[in-house]
């Protein structure tokens, strides 16, 4: 049996004491565990930002990579080899922000990995600026009259975009987190898990505390299967902020979908063939 | 045969032509001078009529004209309805023009074949009848430069255009993975590589941008097949900070850059060559990379190759600076393409390590090259960062490992350069000599051959592959000339700038054309004598 | 009284004869006409495709842009003059695709400009690749296996990101175009209009006919306020397509919300004062 | 006086140090050797032992520490608590440092009062509160470099950095539009702009990512205002794009690349000199454009004030090169700093026009510039396409416009290069002459006169307007040394290829570093005199 110290580093974390991260990489790694795929059999994909910085501080193999781009990476690394098991660490900047392009269409691509957005609603590596999630009206240094845009929900846009497994999690329940994340992995396809995170050092707003208070487990009979009804849920958002699975639904994954991988081993493991190419280059 | 293509960037509509050179003689650039214009419209005439030879013809597309000495009128809109569709009008032309100049109808009957799709039978007919009726109209018109057409009426080699050769060396060396955003004038090569792509283990995916076309590529590369992109320029500024992430974890990538004349959108279907200084050095600090720019199709296919078995040995991004130009004119091929056979390993896995539990990806080695292991294929543990990292693929911000990293990364250029070939010289040692590089090489050499036979002591050399530069062999090759002219497709003659940066070699003045077409030799020619008047 | 004719210019138009494009820039000169906005006042910014190049066959002033980017350009029109009447031609591929991010985020910032998306729901001027609303399934030259994503939903994704004025017009009804664009214009903040246009070269599959069999208008009884029900009429698509306004709801524009532009005069006509640059030179 | 902030990319722990030198000289580099050591941890005396001056003195954070002739324990972290929180222990060792060296609490309290937003008065309290335990724990120490404060404590100069030098500039070129996203050593600009904003018309807006903020600007400067936008290299990439539709449709913007090393992510929070030739040839194709390197944050001033100038009256992009070592480090302000008095309007509108209805936005002129009216401001339509286009601004493909809008743009390059200052030289004609940009300079001059105290006949060339190329003024200062040296933070000698290809003169040796520090006049004259040997 794995537990959650085999994935554990000598790496010493770059985070500040109290940063909800902490609580995100004990469900990862607690959930990795349970699964018991081991730290070789996991590949992380991170763009760039405290959350991204995630992979460093756990064993697995990993792509710490740009700031917006972790989804096209994966992408292509999940077409080079569709056996992989892909998590993919991602801030709020990172993953709406900068990425915000590459999250919708990976969404519609039903890309198979399981993206865990760091959500602390705020640039934590570059200090402090509005992220899309930050709260309309919070006051930031670069903000100082308050955010002026609508907050960015994560959870509606993915409903949206048809994503077949949306998720709110939060960093201070770690034993939720890991179920969900487990569930997200077992998910054949897009799998958002949007986890409220604090930020002790630049989110004075959104705190442990302020989570703590607000925060509900979905009940039990939400229909799971209605998109409309997920839709409406994802509107809530204030004194009670529900948390858990939105929405499911199974649709081909990504590399079902392309004929030259499904059923097929993968593109990484296929030999090449001589014969092919000379049969091309007389052909024409 | 040589055949270029010249279109507006619309669908319908708007003035086109497209070129067409016939030759015994191996030729490799459009020429000035008309034989035979074929005009859909009276604009077409106005544009082009004073290049057109004495005895030259112009099919002509307008209902109310005559035919005399110079025109025949070809109905090519109303023949291309009878045939299905307006929109074959050129099919017609293209007809009328191969029977005025005494080709076989089943030469063109194989061109057509060989173009459209084979799925699209329906579309193949149709364009068949339209060129029949173009053919018959024409059929017996007197015209002074008939060829005469060998028995066997397939040229002695086969057509390629420069996408399609980039899309076959792609197939050839074992490219598995092309992600792209559709931009005139690269999307032909994804074209090509789609509709040979079924025998092949090969995906091609279009992206929602050239962001992430290039960092897809980079995802793929790293778990381990090769891939690439295509775009021009605009889009490759998109690609810029993904091609800086490829060079510092150390991911080959091969990348085509199809230049068409900017700045930005600029003239979106025609051809330039006014980025070789941008991919040079495009992203932020400083990183090896090999940049080819090919002169013909076949070179576009060795290049091509060579590209991707380059990037892979030495950890390093491609690219392939193509145009428009190269990219749609359609050439023969003198001899057939040959692939590579095998493909070279440059991964390694757990059986190569002594302890694949301390594996790491950016071990600082001699040559600069780390083993390179893919990830989820052993317990070595693949990390990777886009910080500056320590051997392990840590973040970390040491001094020394810094410098151990960058000087490991450039350590590489030693052997890279050795790769490289020196530029293609002819004549170099002459009183005059003409530098040029990627695709005007078929122009220049006309050029040169035409100044020759009036007794000038004329030569050139032609760059192919450009970096590493080929530093020693510029010098020598050039330094032989008494002087020597820039021949390029851009304002600032960015090749004479480089030549001088990396050699000290001036010179003594440039030959350079931005209007969007390609180089005849007659541009050349002109601009010469106006320089040493 | 202005008319349509008013907009015409010389310039010879570069669409394919029968292209649905032809309905738009119709509708557009009737809108304008309709709410007297002479050629002099209104600025169209535009990406690049067949749908970008728009302006230039209207007499108007225009920034014809590049690929994907033209709300960003619309955005700091509107800084430096919150006066400025903007429209946004733009296509499914520059909208959704190459802009898919800015569009997002145009829509958070409730930007005052009407985007007119030319929906043929391929990439017409690159000659028939996919778009981010081709079917899952359609077939083109790059896509000969079909499209394997899963077609993205403008109404819906604007829905989900807040957007107060979501609407579809089909470029084959050129009065009621017209009326939506009217109504886009004088909605104060982002008025999404996405335009079903037929593309005769490169989409085969949604023709003219095609739409005139499945548009529905959306029906009286619609509640345009209601934002659950917006998002399930948003789900219907196929046998019956609804056309018409989805969603309604005012919240300050984005010049409003900047205190330096509401209820100030545009920056492009305030003057510079060197006193206060000499005070803040002396102050630190 | 003058500070460099060295810190890693962490928002608490890790390895930082704020190194200070003070002098009654005006200084600009930071110096190789140190008198005060703030060590936090062990890991900074480890690293920093080697460098400390035999009566130099370290403050220790370490509880276990014992007094001694080097240590001074200083419990900062402990204090900090004390004061309000542990984060300010950095402003308990600034309270000791300032102490030591003898300067009077007054001095301290009004670093802290300007670096504190006025709005914030707790955290000002707290950090004037820890500042005084430090300054309390060690007053009456010995040190043997005690400086003596005049009776008046305020410094001379006023303390500037260059990301406000810059955000000062943008003021007062009457920027009114500034858009961003955030990234490192950038942000401090926008942050600076920020604070300082409220009396002025000027708005900042963080954007979704870097094309956009590109994009914005443009918009903004289209519609009639200065704009801005500041990043770092990765960002820059993404703003390639946009630079060359600002190019294409000639519409003024000012852009700052904050360099840091790379490539890629590479070392975020450092400092570097890589990016000079991409910013010189970002973007496919060819356009003018200005490109400047500030020396110091009152030249980041000045420069800043010019290029708005500049880009506006041309029409072009202007590129400010900075870097982390300038943007952060503070400097003394010799001089104070002046705004222009009035800013010259480039614009023109229905008045100015013979006929507004027949307005051509890219109309061909002698200069290039061609008169620019803004958008709904009269009759006069403007009318903008990234193709190539007509004097109108519709879409061309002719040949001739091509050629005449290419050489329209290029034209003004001859205007352009009449505004760029030469290189500051110092003693060019020596036997040793170092040559170097951007923000080394101070280093540059104090390692000079060092040599030159030794005997040596040595002098230095500074650039910072670095294009359009001052090529005569180069070629003829740095012609007359012997020979020269380069010295730059990148590893190719960026500058040092520029200057070959624009003059043919060759460097006769390197001093290049690019581990991410700011060079310190100790590290020329070493690698200087290993070269030498
Ligand atoms: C192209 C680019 N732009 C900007 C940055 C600077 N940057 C680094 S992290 C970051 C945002 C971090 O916010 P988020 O993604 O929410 O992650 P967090 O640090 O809050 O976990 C930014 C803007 C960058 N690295 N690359
Ligand atoms: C950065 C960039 N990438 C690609 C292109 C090439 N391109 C021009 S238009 C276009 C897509 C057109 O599709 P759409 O936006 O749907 O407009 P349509 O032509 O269908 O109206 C593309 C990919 C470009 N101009 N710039
Ligand atoms: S800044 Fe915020 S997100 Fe980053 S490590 Fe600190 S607490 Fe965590
Ligand atoms: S290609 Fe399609 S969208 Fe473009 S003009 Fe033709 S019909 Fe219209
Ligand atoms: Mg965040
Ligand atoms: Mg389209």
């Amino acid at each position: 049996m794995l537990t959650s110290s085999d994935f554990d580093v000598d790496y010493e974390t770059h985070w500040c004491p109290g940063c909800g991260n902490f609580g995100i990489l004990a469900a990862m790694k607690d959930a990795l565990a349970a699964l018991n795929i081991r730290p070789h059999e996991i590949l992380v994909i991170s763009g760039i930002g405290q959350a991204a910085k995630t992979p460093h501080f756990m064993k697995c193999n990993y792509f710490h990579s740009l700031h917006g781009r972790a989804l096209p990476l994966a992408t292509g690394a999940k077409v080079a080899n569709h056996d992989l098991k892909i998590i993919v660490n991602t801030g709020d900047g990172d993953c709406y922000g900068e990425g915000g392009n590459h999250f919708m269409h990976a969404i519609r691509r039903n890309l198979d990995v399981t993206v865990l957005a760091h959500n602390n609603r705020v640039y934590g590596l570059t200090k402090g600026q509005a992220s899309p999630t930050s709260d309309i009206g919070m006051k930031t240094k670069m903000q100082p009259q308050g955010v002026l845009s609508d907050s960015f929900n994560p959870i509606s846009v993915a409903l949206a975009l048809g994503c077949g497994f949306v998720a709110r999690g939060f960093s201070g329940d770690v034993a939720q987190l890991s179920s969900l994340i487990q569930s997200g992995i077992r998910h054949n396809g897009f799998a958002l898990i949007d986890i409220l995170q604090p930020c002790v050092s630049f989110n004075p707003v959104n705190t442990f505390q302020w989570y703590k208070k607000r925060i509900r487990p979905i009940q039990e009979d939400h229909d799971v299967s209605d998109l409309n009804r997920a839709f409406a849920l994802a509107q809530k958002w204030g004194d009670e902020i529900p948390v858990g699975i939105f929405y499911r639904k199974e649709t081909p994954a990504f590399s079902r979908r392309i004929s030259k991988l499904a059923d097929h081993r993968p593109l990484v493991s296929r030999s090449y063939d001589p014969e092919k190419v000379s049969t091309i280059l007389n052909s024409f | 045969v040589m055949a270029i293509n010249d279109f507006e960037s619309r669908i319908r509509g708007g003035h086109s032509f497209f070129q067409i050179r016939v030759s015994t003689r191996r030729i490799e650039a459009p020429h000035h001078e008309l034989h035979l214009l074929v005009a859909l419209d009276e604009k077409s005439i106005r544009i082009h009529q004073n290049r057109l030879h004495p005895r030259g013809r112009v099919l002509m597309g307008l209902e109310a004209m005559k035919e005399d000495k110079a025109f025949i009128p070809v109905l090519f809109t109303k023949l291309a309805e009878q045939a299905g569709g307006k929109i074959m009008a050129n099919t017609v032309a293209a007809g009328a023009c191969f029977s005025l100049i005494g080709a076989p109808f089943d030469f063109i009957e194989n061109l057509l074949r060989d173009h459209f799709d084979v799925r699209n039978e329906r579309l193949f007919k149709e364009n068949l009848e339209a060129a029949r009726l173009g053919f018959d109209t024409v059929l017996g018109k007197e015209f002074s430069f008939k060829l005469s057409w060998p028995k066997s009426y397939s040229p002695k080699g086969k057509l390629l255009d420069g996408a399609k050769g980039i899309a076959l060396g792609a197939l050839a060396a074992d490219c598995r993975f092309a992600a792209f955003y559709p931009m005139s004038p690269a999307t032909g090569i994804m074209g090509n590589l789609v509709s040979m792509a079924d025998p092949f283990p090969v995906v091609v995916e279009q992206s929602e941008d050239e962001l992430s076309a290039m960092n897809m590529i980079i995802g793929a590369s790293f778990a381990g097949v090769r891939a690439m992109t295509a775009t021009s320029g605009g889009g490759f500024c998109l690609m810029t900070e993904g091609l800086g992430l490829a060079a510092m974890t150390e991911t080959p990538v091969v990348v085509v850059d199809g230049q068409r004349p900017g700045p930005s959108t600029g003239l979106p279907t025609r051809t330039g060559q006014g980025d070789l200084m941008f991919v040079l050095h495009a992203s932020h600090d400083e990183f090896p990379r090999f940049v080819f720019a090919p002169s013909s199709p076949d070179e576009a296919y060795d290049l091509t190759v060579k590209a991707f078995d380059l990037a892979d040995k030495y950890q390093v991004p491609a690219i392939l600076l193509a145009d428009q130009y190269l990219l749609d004119s359609i050439f023969t091929l003198e001899a057939p393409l040959s692939g590579p056979g095998r493909i070279q390993k440059y991964t390694i896995d757990d059986r190569d390590l002594i302890d694949p539990l301390s594996y790491r990806r950016f071990q600082v080695t001699e040559s600069g090259v780390s083993p390179r292991a893919v990830p989820c294929a052993g317990k070595a543990l693949v990390m990777i960062s886009s910080d500056e990292h320590d051997e392990y693929g840590h973040i970390s911000e040491e001094i020394e490992n810094r410098t151990a990293q960058m000087n490991k990364r450039f350590i590489k250029l030693k052997n890279m350069s050795k790769e490289i070939r020196p530029p293609f010289a002819y004549h170099p040692g002459s009183d005059l000599l003409l530098v040029s590089w990627g695709s005007s090489r078929g122009a220049v050499s006309e050029a040169i051959e035409i100044l020759r036979n009036q007794g000038i002591d004329a030569g050139y050399v032609h760059f192919t592959e450009l970096w590493p530069f080929p530093k020693d062999a510029a010098a020598d090759l050039i330094g032989q000339a008494k002087r020597f002219f820039m021949v390029e497709q851009n304002v600032t003659s960015q090749l004479g700038k480089l030549i001088r940066q990396e050699t000290g070699l001036m010179p003594a003045g440039f030959i350079l054309k931005y209007d969007g077409r390609p180089f005849y030799p007659s541009d050349i020619l002109s601009t010469l004598h106006e320089k040493l008047r």
